[in-house]
């Protein structure tokens, strides 16, 4: 239990010796002030990250209210909090939380505000958090700097750290304690202890924040006067806008890939998946086990045969991305492994296993027909279900699409399991306890979505999952995690085809942009503009 | 007056547009208007007789319809070499125009007012104030009751004899030298007309001008003309002084056409009062709602007939007669339930039409079949003349063959050709298709015929045998016939009784010679009185 | 003057029905769409647990049934409550009234703008029926109607904002500029100039061809001869006889498209990223914001109330012999 | 008399031949008519011309047009080729434009005509549900109807036709309102014909010349509400249909804008050559408009 608490302390130490290094490092020559203009895809209704876990709502929320801990290409690192450890047990996990921090409409930031957020936001009414915090049983306050969670199951620490940087943003008691959270007027203009301060929120139009005079890092951050969203929810129009320095960055694919190749040869621009590693997504196709013929394995092993990945990672994300390797990403540290078994494109061997599976082409070439429902999330899953029915067409699986928006998709999917096949996008969420295991485990209640809805039920698969869950030794964890991934690939309930993160476009003029791995989620104290 | 005469047509051609049914609408017309004159240009449909009257105002639908000889002077001075500019300085000046229907010959969305003031625009220099002074004046002179008020009125707020004295107004504000009135009181009631044509002579003799005054009524031409020019399909067949023209016409299509004007002496009386009734109407009621819902608001409801009875026995003509809005239509609706009566009954052999079921209504419509007005909109265009006139019979179970054998046999009966069968009702004359309209009535065999204005769409000669026709077959399959008209020529020549019909109500009935002798009612004197032409009895002409 | 107003509140009474079918009809169909709100919150948010997905429908009253949630929000609708939006977390009538006037100002634009220049053209087409004026104007209608808007809108974008870079791209205002007074308007007015220019082409077309028609046939009706046999012609002709009257089956068009305008919105908007009512809509639907849609229709059902009663009172106006019942 | 026997020389052209004729006349109906036959012949030759399934790789992803004979108008950025897809997609234009239109047109025939002819509190019911469809915007309508529905090609037709009855309907109606009166449908009661048959087999064959042209306007439109419903990314993807070329197209604009422009000028050209032919049509059907 020593080792991997050690190593948490030092990288928290490692923070208050990276700050000044990185004043250090900032050249000279940095200039202050000037407004940065970010692209944002879709409208927010909630600007609270202890209510909405979503990339939209860090991105905008980021600049504004710090999560306990953060993650850079260092590790993780303190924010709101300077140190953590665990207790023998895993059953108490203790924050040390940062002093003289002051939300911005200046009342000091303690240990209240860490117990309420997560006792009243996290646990009962955050997406994901729920599942994450169920065992939580209380949080303590022996002083107002230090926190105390108090679980009735072991809680691994790892587990815990790695889901701070998004699950644990505190908000301020006192403007929430007594109110209805849901409907508190604070959730569209949120108050924070972040670099910059909320100023204004023009529905469909923009969001404004201006800079915090009193932020905790030191007169001198943030560098910028004002952060301005754009709402732009039309790429073409994007990129347009990016064209004519109307914006300085398009962050998660906000532009089509076209004009992210184009605009990425533009001199001006900076383009690439730097800092969205935290960020990584499977584009998926997603077998429904109650159809006979998908039940069994062969059937769903030569269609992953039949999938040529390389082509679609060259046309659809342009060489952006890497084929999967099951549930877990290759950024998923040392949870990853790619010691798994791989169905390599071969159309030959897909066709021969079909047949073999007892479903011979019949005169038009024709085994079967699957109704495919491909899910509504942008470019790269429209095109991935449209190459999907190509590529089925090719070993005589004749594919239909049934296209639905998203509460459409969702339903056929996760509460009708109307579907043969369908495709879609699995983000990971920086430990795979969060919300990739619950994917593969049995017995949740239909209609949740990115929950089970394959049918698949095994028991070894299920005792994994339970077991990962609450192993406190990082190693053992890390293993049980490469066996899940083995399994999945045995037993193939969903082909993990493709393994990207999101790209992102930034005008040059930007320093020290994208240099943490969840850099559109973070604060950007450090981010200046050079013009 | 003046040597020149005010109006000179000198063999004067107007072209029509390649594909039409004829090269030249008009051809060789030569015709003079002098100041103080009326001059009566005469025809049929399709004779030419307005596009005469356009030309002359240079208003032809150019470059397609075009002068192509002939000389137009006014003044002596001719206005086909006008620009157009000058044009627009001459008309409505110096020469101005009534048209027929005065009702859309009037901006509806302007009032009386401003629509004479344009004229004054267009051609004075007066201010505002002298205008509207010389408007108020022109209203009065033509005897409109309230010019100060009528002058703000819309077109459609005062009535048709109105509306023709506004335009008559219009005409003469600016004094002009010539005026062409085209068929400026067809439109209107006989009453009306006769105000109308008294107003047109009192100003001409006022102010001395040319009128030219197109018509197809030799009733109108005997009450105000001078000279009078017939036409016939584009070309001028006689032209003379009136006199010499109505009662001594020398070429066989005047004769012919003057022959065809009904006498305004009816038939004898026959004695029918043993023959039993047919259908017995009494008190007949309708009322007319403004259309509305709960929430639309009402109007008040409009009477159109009143407690209306009569009858009508085996092989009699009993013609209604009325000006509009006296609820002659309505009549001939009701009767044959077209329109449902607000009460009252129809009885057609002991039973009563307007409480018959679906059922009995049907059977009972075999007994009472109708001939309308225009002949043109009353026929199916697109249903061939054998299915329309054997529709009724195959609708009441006649086998599809026979109907249509009997179709064919009935349109011989009309006087028909049989090859007419297998046509469609566009490539018939007015006259014709009110013939195949009569054998589709024909057709279900029914003891009545109630005929609504059946000759009123048609030419003067045509009138005459259709009138013939059905006098013929009524005698023939001894068929009862209702006959709806407002002219009292029509209904002298064909009804053996008639009813007088005025706002709803009969003011006279009774055998239509003792009423035209002598007319008791009020109402029924100013009808007669009001027939044009009635001092002129056309001559008994022999026609080839 | 009164009776104007028992005018304004018999019509008003008269669309209350319709409007009761409209929005009762409204509510019933949306709720066969598969998945509500919430299905599309948890999409949006990238996924949720279930307990997280049934606190969420409790919230938002989802699950009540069906007929419920219609009587709860018939009963609110009565008081002018349109409910809170689930999408944007605001009272509905917030947030339409923060995009109603964007939508107003696109609508109006293009209608007027397709209302003047289609009016001038198909009377300009008209005068010179069948010349070689009239023939090119009639086919660059018949053009103008067969582009598809976003075609339109996307090639528009292409040439005047990306290569020449005259006008932006998107958006309503230029943000960040803080422009006040008629700075902003200006600026405004240019960011709308493409927009309204690819949603009026299409009715500045079919006013063309309208106007066009009815001009022909008004300058056929006998009171345009009485006219000119009083002399007048050229331009006066023209403005006091014929498009007075002409004008009036374009004004019946353009009531009858009102809402039709509403519709083809929905596309500009997203293309232009404009923050209206139309887009507005869109997102109603593909997020199952039902009170947000259920007021966007709302909305719609009193601006075409209101259009088609000024239709019918600029109908009275040009036309005395109808009177206003 | 000379009158009573009409001079039936002339040949009886035949309503078609007359109707032809005056089409014909209509220089700019005959260019419709062209279009339109080439836009039906690709429809119809597609299988031919570019035989296999449209949606298959055809070759290397964006080769521009004219650059590869395979593909003389390029591929997108799927490998799809163009060309197969606008001959294949002209199948699915024409599929919806027609079958939209005879929805939407029967719809409105059935509402229009038994408003139009009965009237009263008939008439006020079916005007008020008509004007309920005409005050939802018809295209938020129809997002509704495929969000319910799904993108099937089967439910976007359907949908199409059901927002696009109302001006048929009302324009029925109008016709029939007027027809009704004319004396001729007064003949025929007065025959005792019955109602349906009066208004299927008296009125309606009289008021049908200006829907049939009204018919070419709701075709137009339907195409235009397919292509902007597929531009939204609502379209059914299991075909070629150049709404969803022009959809997906607009990803690679500034790249490759002629996997947009292609597909854009196929529907430019096709609803040209509807309102086109419905001018033609309008001529040779209602003859007395034009003088």
């Amino acid at each position: 239990m020593q080792t991997p608490l050690t190593r948490l302390l030092s990288a928290a130490g490692a923070l208050a010796l990276a700050l000044p290094a990185f004043a250090q490092e900032t050249p000279p020559e940095v200039k202050r002030g000037g407004t940065i203009f970010s692209h944002i895809i879709a409208e927010q209704g909630v600007l609270n990250p202890a209510l909405r876990a979503s990339t939209g709502v860090y991105q905008i929320t980021g600049k504004m209210i710090e999560p306990l801990i953060d993650k850079t290409y260092d590790g993780y690192v303190g924010v709101l909090a300077t140190e953590w450890s665990s207790s023998a047990d895993g059953k108490a996990i203790t924050f040390k939380l940062r002093d003289g921090v002051r939300w911005h409409d200046g009342e000091p930031f303690s240990c209240d505000d860490v117990a309420y957020s997560a006792m009243n936001l996290w646990k009962p009414l955050l997406n994901y958090s729920s599942t994450l915090q169920a065992n939580l049983e209380s949080v303590d306050c022996p002083d107002p700097l230090t926190a105390v969670f108090n679980y009735s199951h072991p809680m691994p620490l790892a587990l815990m750290v790695a889901a701070m940087p998004d699950l644990g943003h505190p908000v301020p008691k006192h403007l929430y304690e007594g109110t209805d959270i849901l409907k508190n007027p604070h959730n569209q203009a949120p108050i924070g202890t972040g670099p910059f301060k909320f100023q204004e929120y023009e529905r469909g139009q923009y969001i404004i924040a201006v800079r915090n005079d009193d932020y905790w890092r030191g007169k001198e951050y943030p560098y910028l006067d004002r952060v301005i969203w754009r709402i732009i929810p039309d790429k073409a129009a994007a990129a347009a806008a990016l064209e004519a320095g109307e914006l300085h960055e398009s962050p998660f694919n906000g532009l089509s890939m076209a004009d992210l190749e184009r605009l990425g040869n533009d001199p001006r621009f900076d383009m690439g998946t730097k800092g969205f590693e935290n960020n990584v997504a499977h584009e998926t196709v997603e077998f429904n086990l109650r159809n006979p013929i998908l039940a069994d394995v062969r059937v769903r092993q030569a269609i992953y045969h039949g999938l040529d990945t390389d082509f679609a990672i060259k046309t659809i994300m342009r060489g952006y991305a890497k084929p999967g390797r099951g549930p877990i990403p290759s950024a998923g540290g040392e949870n990853y492994t790619d010691d798994v078994p791989t169905y390599p494109y071969d159309p030959a061997k897909a066709r021969a296993m079909l047949d073999e599976a007892g479903y011979p082409a019949d005169a038009n070439g024709v085994r079967f027909k699957l109704r495919h429902r491909p899910a509504p999330w942008g470019e790269y899953t429209t095109l991935w279900s449209q190459y999907y029915a190509q590529a089925m067409k090719e070993i005589g699986i004749e594919v239909e699409l049934l296209t639905n928006d998203t509460p459409g998709f969702l339903n056929g999917v996760y509460r009708d399991h109307d579907f043969d096949t369908a495709n879609g996008w699995h983000q990971f969420r920086s430990d795979p306890a969060v919300s990739t295991t619950v994917w593969l485990r049995s017995g949740a209640p239909a209609g949740t979505a990115w929950s089970n809805q394959f049918g698949y039920e095994s028991a070894e698969m299920d005792s994994l999952i339970d077991a990962a869950a609450e192993e406190l030794d990082p190693a053992k964890r890390a293993d049980l995690y490469h066996q899940i991934q083995r399994l999945e690939m045995t037993d193939l309930p969903v082909i993990f085809a493709i393994e990207h993160p999101f790209i992102g476009i930034t005008s040059k003029k930007l320093i020290n942009h994208h240099n943490t791995p969840r850099w559109d989620s973070s604060s950007w104290y450090d981010l200046w503009i050079d013009e | 007056m003046s040597a020149t005469p005010i109006l000179q047509i000198e063999d004067l051609r107007i072209s029509l547009p390649a594909g039409a049914d004829r090269p030249y609408a008009l051809e060789h017309l030569n015709l003079t208007v002098n100041a103080g004159e009326i001059v009566c240009l005469v025809g049929e449909s399709g004779s030419g007789k307005s596009l005469a009257a356009n030309a002359v105002m240079r208003l032809l639908p150019e470059p397609r319809v075009h002068v192509s000889a002939g000389r137009i002077l006014l003044d002596g001075e001719d206005v086909c070499s006008r620009s157009e500019a000058e044009m627009r300085k001459l008309r409505g000046d110096r020469m101005a125009m009534i048209f027929q229907e005065p009702m859309t010959a009037l901006n509806p969305q302007k009032t009386v007012g401003w629509q004479i003031d344009e004229v004054l625009r267009l051609h004075t220099d007066l201010d505002r104030k002298g205008r509207k002074a010389r408007v108020l004046e022109i209203l009065a002179d033509v005897h409109i009751p309230d010019p100060a008020s009528a002058c703000n009125a819309y077109p459609h707020q005062i009535s048709g004899g109105q509306r023709q004295r506004v335009m008559i107004a219009m005409a003469l504000v600016m004094n002009p030298r010539l005026i062409i009135a085209d068929e400026p009181t067809t439109a209107l009631d006989v009453t009306t007309q006769k105000q109308i044509l008294r107003l047109i002579k009192e100003m001409q003799a006022k102010h001395g001008t040319g009128i030219l005054f197109i018509t197809h009524d030799f009733g109108v031409v005997a009450e105000i003309a001078d000279r009078i020019v017939v036409l016939r399909l584009g070309e001028l067949v006689e032209s003379g002084p009136a006199d010499q023209i109505l009662n001594r016409p020398q070429h066989p299509y005047t004769r012919a056409l003057i022959a065809a004007v009904p006498a305004l002496t009816p038939p004898p009386h026959k004695p029918l009062s043993d023959a039993p009734v047919v259908l017995r109407a009494s008190n007949l009621r309708k009322s007319f709602a403004a259309r509305g819902g709960l929430l639309s608001g009402r109007r008040n409801a409009v009477v159109a007939v009143k407690d209306l009875s009569f009858a009508l026995r085996r092989g009699e003509t009993l013609g209604v007669v009325g000006e509009s809005g006296s609820g002659k239509t309505t009549v001939s609706r009701i009767v044959t339930r077209l329109l449902e009566s607000d009460s009252g009954e129809v009885m057609i052999h002991d039973r009563d039409l307007i409480r018959a079921s679906r059922a009995d209504l049907r059977s009972l419509r075999k007994d009472i079949q109708m001939v309308f007005q225009d002949p043109m909109a009353s026929l199916n265009p697109r249903k061939r003349v054998v299915d329309l006139i054997a529709q009724g019979p195959i609708v009441h179970g006649v086998p599809k063959a026979e109907a249509h054998a009997r179709a064919r046999e009935l349109l011989e009966l009309v006087e028909l050709s049989p090859a007419a069968a297998d046509r469609y009702p566009h490539e018939f004359s007015g006259g014709q298709r009110q013939r195949i309209g009569i054998a589709r009535a024909i057709a279900m065999q029914p003891r009545v015929i109630v005929a609504d204005e059946p000759v009123s769409a048609l030419d003067v000669s045509v009138q005459a045998q259709v009138l013939r026709l059905l006098a013929d077959l009524r005698d023939r399959l001894d068929l009862s016939l209702l006959f709806v008209t407002h002219d009292l020529r029509v209904a002298a020549q064909l009804c053996d009784r008639i009813i007088v019909m005025q706002k709803g109500e009969i003011v006279e009935a009774g055998p239509t010679a003792e009423v035209f002798a002598a007319p008791e009612h009020s109402y029924t004197q100013a009808l007669l009185s009001s027939i044009p032409g009635r001092d002129w009895q056309p001559p008994q002409l022999s026609v080839a | 003057m009164p009776s104007i107003l028992v005018y304004l509140l018999r019509r008003i009474l008269q669309a209350v029905p319709v409007i009761l079918l409209i929005m009762v009809g409204s509510f019933l169909l949306i709720q066969l769409a598969p998945g509500d709100a919430v299905d599309a919150l948890v999409g949006d948010m990238g996924g949720a647990d279930a307990a997280f997905v049934e606190r969420m429908r409790q919230e938002y009253g989802l699950d009540q049934s069906v007929l419920v949630q219609l009587w709860r929000y018939l009963v609110k609708l009565a008081q002018f409550d349109f409910g809170w939006s689930y999408v944007y977390e605001q009272p509905v009538a917030t947030v339409l009234m923060s995009r109603l006037w964007v939508t107003m100002l696109l609508m109006v634009g293009a209608l007027s703008a397709a209302f003047v220049i289609g009016v001038a053209l198909g009377t300009l087409a008209a005068r010179r029926a069948y010349s070689l004026t009239d023939n090119v104007i009639s086919t660059l209608g018949l053009i103008f109607y067969a582009m598809p808007s976003f075609l339109l809108a996307l090639l528009m974008i292409l040439v005047f904002s990306v290569k020449l870079g005259w006008l932006p791209v998107s958006g309503i205002k230029d943000i960040g500029a803080f422009h006040t007074g008629w700075r902003l308007w200006v600026d405004i007015a240019r960011h709308l100039v493409m927009p309204v220019a690819a949603l009026s082409l299409i009715y500045m077309a079919f006013y063309m061809r309208l106007m066009r028609t009815s001009v022909l046939e008004v300058m056929d009706l006998d009171f345009v001869r009485t006219a000119k046999a009083k002399g007048a012609g050229g331009r006066r002709l023209m403005f006091h006889h014929v498009m007075r009257n002409a004008l009036m089956p374009v004004i019946t068009l353009l009531g009858l498209q009102i809402s039709t305008v509403l519709g083809g919105s929905v596309v500009i908007e997203t293309i232009f990223a404009l923050p209206g009512v139309g887009q507005l809509a869109y997102t109603s639907v593909i997020k199952r914001d039902l009170n947000t849609l259920m007021g966007i229709i709302f909305l719609a059902s009193i601006i075409v109330l209101v259009v088609n009663i000024v239709t019918d009172m600029i109908y009275a106006w040009l036309d005395p012999r109808i009177e206003l019942q | 008399m000379s009158a009573t026997d009409l001079d039936l020389t002339r040949p009886a052209a035949s309503r078609a031949a007359v109707m032809w004729r005056r089409f014909r006349r209509n220089r700019a109906a005959v260019l419709g008519l062209v279009i339109f036959a080439a836009v039906a012949l690709a429809a119809l030759l597609a299988g031919v011309i570019t035989p296999g399934d449209p949606l298959r790789l055809a070759g290397q992803p964006l080769t521009p047009p004219l650059t590869v004979a395979a593909s003389p108008f390029g591929t997108d950025q799927l490998g799809r080729d163009i060309l197969a897809g606008i001959l294949h997609g002209a199948r699915i234009s024409l599929l919806i434009g027609v079958v939209a239109t005879v929805i939407s047109i029967a719809i409105g025939i059935l509402i229009g005509a038994v408003a139009g002819y009965f009237g009263g509190w008939i008439d006020d019911v079916l005007m008020r549900i008509t004007e309920a469809f005409q005050t939802i915007p018809s295209f938020v309508l129809l997002l509704t109807l495929v969000a319910i529905f799904g993108s099937s090609l089967t439910s976007i037709v359907i949908g199409i036709g059901v927002v696009s009855w109302t001006a048929p309907a009302r324009m029925v109606r109008a016709e029939f309102m007027t027809l009704r009166q004319r004396e001729f449908v007064d003949a025929a009661r007065n025959l005792g014909v019955g109602n349906a048959s009066i208004i299927f087999r008296e009125i309606l064959p009289n008021a049908l010349p200006p829907v049939i042209v009204f018919a070419s306007v709701v075709m137009a439109t339907s195409i235009l509400m397919e292509s902007a419903l597929a531009f939204l990314g609502l379209g059914d993807a299991n075909f070629a249909s150049w709404g969803n070329m022009i959809g997906q197209g607009r990803a690679v604009l500034r790249e490759a804008a002629f996997c947009t422009v292609i597909p854009g000028v196929a529907i430019l050209l096709t609803v040209l050559s509807f309102s086109l032919m419905g001018e033609g049509l309008n001529d040779a059907l209602n003859p007395r408009q034009k003088k």
